[in-house]
């Protein structure tokens, strides 16, 4: 049997395997270089940037929870301007696909971050963060209103040429599939789902909640069968590819985000378990679909029989 | 670039520390040989058992030795995490990622004082091990549990060394007063290095501050990566911006982070 | 040092300790009853009952997930005539509060099931399931709108008498603060939150959903970030007790909840993981007060610094 | 009543059955006597290793003997628990409650059938022990694994016992056929009792309604609380009706439940 065929084709973007690391849990992929090839990855998305620079949430920011974490970094990033000017030249982006994910408090920022962002041959596309449980202007208000969502889609689209524009997804809602709709209506080439969920833990014996934000962003294992609900649903509802997100750390997990609709997938959380576990994937993904007589994602895509 | 910096690797001893009873809070972790080309006296790793999914990251550890027997690391068990790894036998295969972040100044000639509290002593060992001049080395050694827990008994004979033993109300401050003593000591032409409980740490950066002498201070942190991408670690630098303490520390020279605790916005 | 005050006032309702079992993980208390004794709980909640008989969904229901669970049961039951008539009479309801737990597709449905169970002696509390996300009809769709859950609950409290209210709020919603001032508008005497959420889990080989109904609820552990953030947030929106619920497994969890302003909780999952977690709880909790230098839960409930 | 019936337990034993290599997929687990006042075979327990909150569900297991050296227990490791299960060493405690469900019929007077396919066997062991009168008994057993991994040879000698060996194609027919020769043997004024996987299970419900054969079978529905409270269990019975296995089970009489799969709604 030959090699197992990892390649996905999206809209003005081929990967040579679906293992993208998610925003904020890779860098800038530099601080992982030294433990795998990060050519050898699908792609990477960077830390959320924004116009400019952001110090972010006090300490502390990241607290353990049962199979899972809280964040609430709060978008701390050194500004899109520094970041194409000290990061990029160093990302090996002839590659692998290197996304930029953006984050702002008006439509008209973002547009901005587009325009800077859509210009660098660098970017291979651009994932508009509409979803951040951890700041207090913008971010998940954005994700929360279908109309919102659908007007930061619109700004980004219209400012980022043939760019592809994936629009990130909040499970934080009644509803995703109405803000999938927003988006895919105002001219999102893709859907990433799940960002984190609002969550909260606290410390009984000084009384205090364990980020100083008291609210958090829940990511991790916990977190996979709400994050394939989703993806379910988006699915469903919406006719763009979708990158599914959420508590996927092994090869099989990859593969049931592929079989619910997926087609590639970020991996968050799971980069702090091992810092080589992105790399690891690839490789992984490709022993289990020999295993389980899959020749290529396309043939396990959306066949969930449900 | 050695792209094989996470390696899991076999325990070959994990043991209590100077007690018998299984209750024991102190352990000596001692992995095989991870082939690294070099490190730092100060430089953590990354440390996780197959433990599954429940505990999320890795924990951090200082290295306290780490040569051709092994890589050796000295633990308290505090919580979920230490208790696993407690329970963890020679034979497992443990991840480890390292060596991490930077390590403690080694200057040859100069009188080096060395501030340690509790289980702070730990990166001292190796310190002092690797150090070109044993001789120039003084210890200063705070401690709340007897002293057989620790690994005091390790440091090499040219070692200066003093423990202070808390356990009464009353030994904190005459350990801080000679801790004092010995920073204006070393302030005029001297090195101080610490390592312990950040109360401790503060105290140790007011002193540098009040008597001018060159500091370092290796910070405990919180970590979730371990290597400077989830920016869940960060401390405000001097200027007040907020940096990772696994890469740009743990240890930072003493007056370029803020200690005092941030406010809750 | 004393033996803390476990007691928990409520509208209506005094708790002897603040362990009540959540509403489908107890059964209904008698299958418990060899693991411990009933009385010495403040109270359990009945398995959700509906006017009619129910099957509830086919096969399979349950499925295991990281640090939780996912179950789609369907409301399977005997209806709340047959409660009345085979359940409430072997109950120790004298000794502790069995509050039982309503299931309907429309508001009249509600009061019609409020007016039979209200009118029982046995039972001390009505807890309203508007956040069902296992049934076609009904279910979440109330908790997830305002209005309706408003309806809802109004047409219980009237039909309710003395007996008091408890509205039982889903967290698959953009802003559960708006459900919970629904509810409290429309006379609620206490709420509960959190009911699962919704979520879903595949079966690789065989290409299938781990659940026939496809979605599920998913509980435990895992969840309890979202738990406590969500009684955080009902607790600063409405001025009424709340019960917490979610993931809660020991003493430590207990108490974390008060401290965020929980009157009282309700153990779930747990159930599952040792028959007699519920039972040893009470004193498990006391214990820790103890060592915590804590007299009473009212010295503890809402202190968090925040 | 007995409020004591979940325990924790030490282990006694925790071996591999049958094979030296350390991929061992069959063991045998002892476990410190429970005190039980009363159990049939048939009934089962639920197990739970302090193995954390990551494996929410305690794992089901039939009692496979019980007497005053202890509660015996015989599993296949097949899964995550299992895997997890088998690292359990002796000392260790590990949660208990049982026992549960209803168990197979005894009938000293009656010829009994005791069918089972794979791991099935374990609870016809404790089964034969307890039986009064084993020489009225018949064990057919069909296995894939090597012989010596099953407790096949724990079965009192008056026991008539066959095994067949599932190793080519075909095998299982031969199998099924024997199976059917003795449902049909036993069908006038026996006794067929059926524990195994489950389209072995209704292979036997079919042969015993065609036969008008009175038999048992043992279901092994996926458990969350083994005690008949999260509905998670069921199966529809001969009116439809869906009802717990681990407590209206899991021993049934073959035309009381509906082993047909239920289409996904
Ligand atoms: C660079 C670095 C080097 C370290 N070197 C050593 C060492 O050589 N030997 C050693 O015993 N310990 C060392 N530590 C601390 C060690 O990492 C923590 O004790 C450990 O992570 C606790 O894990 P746990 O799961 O047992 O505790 P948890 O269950 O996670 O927490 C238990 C308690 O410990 C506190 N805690 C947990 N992690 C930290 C942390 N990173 N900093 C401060 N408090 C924490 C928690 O607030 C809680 O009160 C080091 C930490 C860092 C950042
Ligand atoms: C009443 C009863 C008695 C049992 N007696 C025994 C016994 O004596 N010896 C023994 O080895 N096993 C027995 N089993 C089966 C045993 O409970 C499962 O093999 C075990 O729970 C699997 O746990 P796991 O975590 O290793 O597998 P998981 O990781 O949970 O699953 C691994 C694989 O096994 C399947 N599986 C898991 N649980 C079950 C289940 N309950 N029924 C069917 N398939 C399942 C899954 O679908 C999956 O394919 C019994 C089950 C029941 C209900
Ligand atoms: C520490 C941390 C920082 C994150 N920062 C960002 C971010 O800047 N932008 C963003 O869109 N998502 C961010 N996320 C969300 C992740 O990209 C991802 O959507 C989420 O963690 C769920 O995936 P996981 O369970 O695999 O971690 C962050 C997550 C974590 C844990
Ligand atoms: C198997 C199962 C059945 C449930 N049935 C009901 C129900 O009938 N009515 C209801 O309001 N909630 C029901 N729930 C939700 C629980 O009462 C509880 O809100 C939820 O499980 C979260 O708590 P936990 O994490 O402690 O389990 C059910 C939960 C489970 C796991
Ligand atoms: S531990 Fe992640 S940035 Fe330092
Ligand atoms: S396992 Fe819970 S009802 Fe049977």
């Amino acid at each position: 049997m030959s090699a197992p065929d990892l390649s996905v084709r999206l809209p003005g973007l081929t990967l040579k395997n679906p293992v993208l690391t998610a925003s904020g849990t890779f860098g800038y992929g530099l601080e992982f270089s030294v433990y795998g090839d990060l050519a050898s990855l699908g792609g990477f998305v960077l830390k959320g940037m924004s116009l400019a620079p952001r110090e972010g949430n006090p300490m502390p920011r990241v607290a353990e929870t049962a199979c899972g974490m809280l964040n609430a970094v709060g978008l701390q990033n050194v500004g899109a301007e520094a970041v194409i000017r000290e990061k990029l030249p160093r990302l090996p982006w002839r590659e692998t696909a290197v996304v930029a994910n953006l984050y702002a408090t008006s439509a008209d920022e973002f547009g901005e971050l587009a325009v800077l962002l859509a210009a660098r041959p660098e970017i291979a596309a651009l994932e508009v963060n509409i979803s951040c449980p951890n700041v207090r202007h913008g971010g998940a208000a954005f994700g929360q209103d279908p109309e919102q969502a659908g007007l930061v889609t619109r700004a980004v689209k219209d400012r980022a040429g043939k760019t592809p524009v994936i629009v990130k997804l909040s499970p934080n809602v009644t509803d995703i599939a109405a803000i999938a709709r927003a988006a895919a209506d105002n001219g999102a080439d893709m859907l990433s789902c799940i960002n984190t969920l609002t969550g909260m833990a606290v410390d009984l014996e000084r009384r205090t909640p364990r980020l100083a934000n008291v609210f958090g962003g829940l990511s991790g294992p916990a977190i996979k069968p709400v994050a394939l609900r989703c993806v379910h649903q988006v699915r469903r509802a919406v006719d763009l590819p979708v990158i599914g997100v959420g508590g996927i750390a092994c090869a099989r997990d990859v593969l049931e985000f592929i079989l619910v609709g997926a087609h590639a997938v970020q991996i968050g959380t799971a980069n702090f378990t091992r810092p080589d576990t992105a790399f690891r994937l690839p490789g992984e993904i490709a022993a289990l679909m020999d295993k389980l007589g899959i020749q290529s994602l396309d043939e396990l895509r959306g066949t969930l029989k449900a | 670039m050695d792209r094989q910096r996470c390696r899991t690797l076999k325990v070959l001893e994990n043991r209590p520390v100077g007690q018998s009873e299984p209750a024991s809070r102190f352990f000596e972790l001692v992995l095989e040989w991870p082939g690294w080309s070099r490190w730092t006296p100060g430089q953590f790793v990354m440390v996780r058992p197959d433990w599954g999914a429940e505990l999320t990251w890795a924990r951090p550890f200082s290295i306290c030795r780490a040569d051709e027997r092994g890589l050796v690391v000295f633990y308290q068990v505090v919580g979920r995490g230490t208790e696993r790894l407690a329970r963890v036998a020679p034979g497992e295969e443990i991840a480890v990622w390292g060596p991490l972040g930077r390590g403690f100044a080694v200057e040859e000639d100069t009188p080096t004082l060395l501030l340690a509290g509790g289980i702070g002593v730990a990166p001292f060992v190796g310190y002092a091990l690797a150090h070109p001049a044993p001789e120039k080395l003084h210890l200063v050694f705070g401690h709340r549990e007897p002293l057989a827990r620790y690994p005091f008994a390790a440091f090499p004979a040219p070692v200066a060394k003093e423990n202070w033993h808390e356990q009464n109300p009353g030994d904190l401050q005459s350990f801080l007063a000679r801790v004092r003593e010995q920073v204006a000591a070393h302030a005029a032409s001297g090195l101080v290095l610490a390592c312990g409980p950040l109360p401790f740490l503060r105290a140790v950066q007011a002193m540098a501050r009040d008597t001018g002498a060159r500091a370092q201070i290796s910070l405990e942190n919180r970590m979730a990566c371990g290597v400077g991408a989830c920016l869940g670690c960060v401390t405000p630098d001097a200027d007040g911006h907020r940096v990772q303490v696994c890469t740009h520390g743990p240890v930072f020279w003493s007056d370029a982070v803020n200690l005092d605790p941030e406010k809750p916005s």
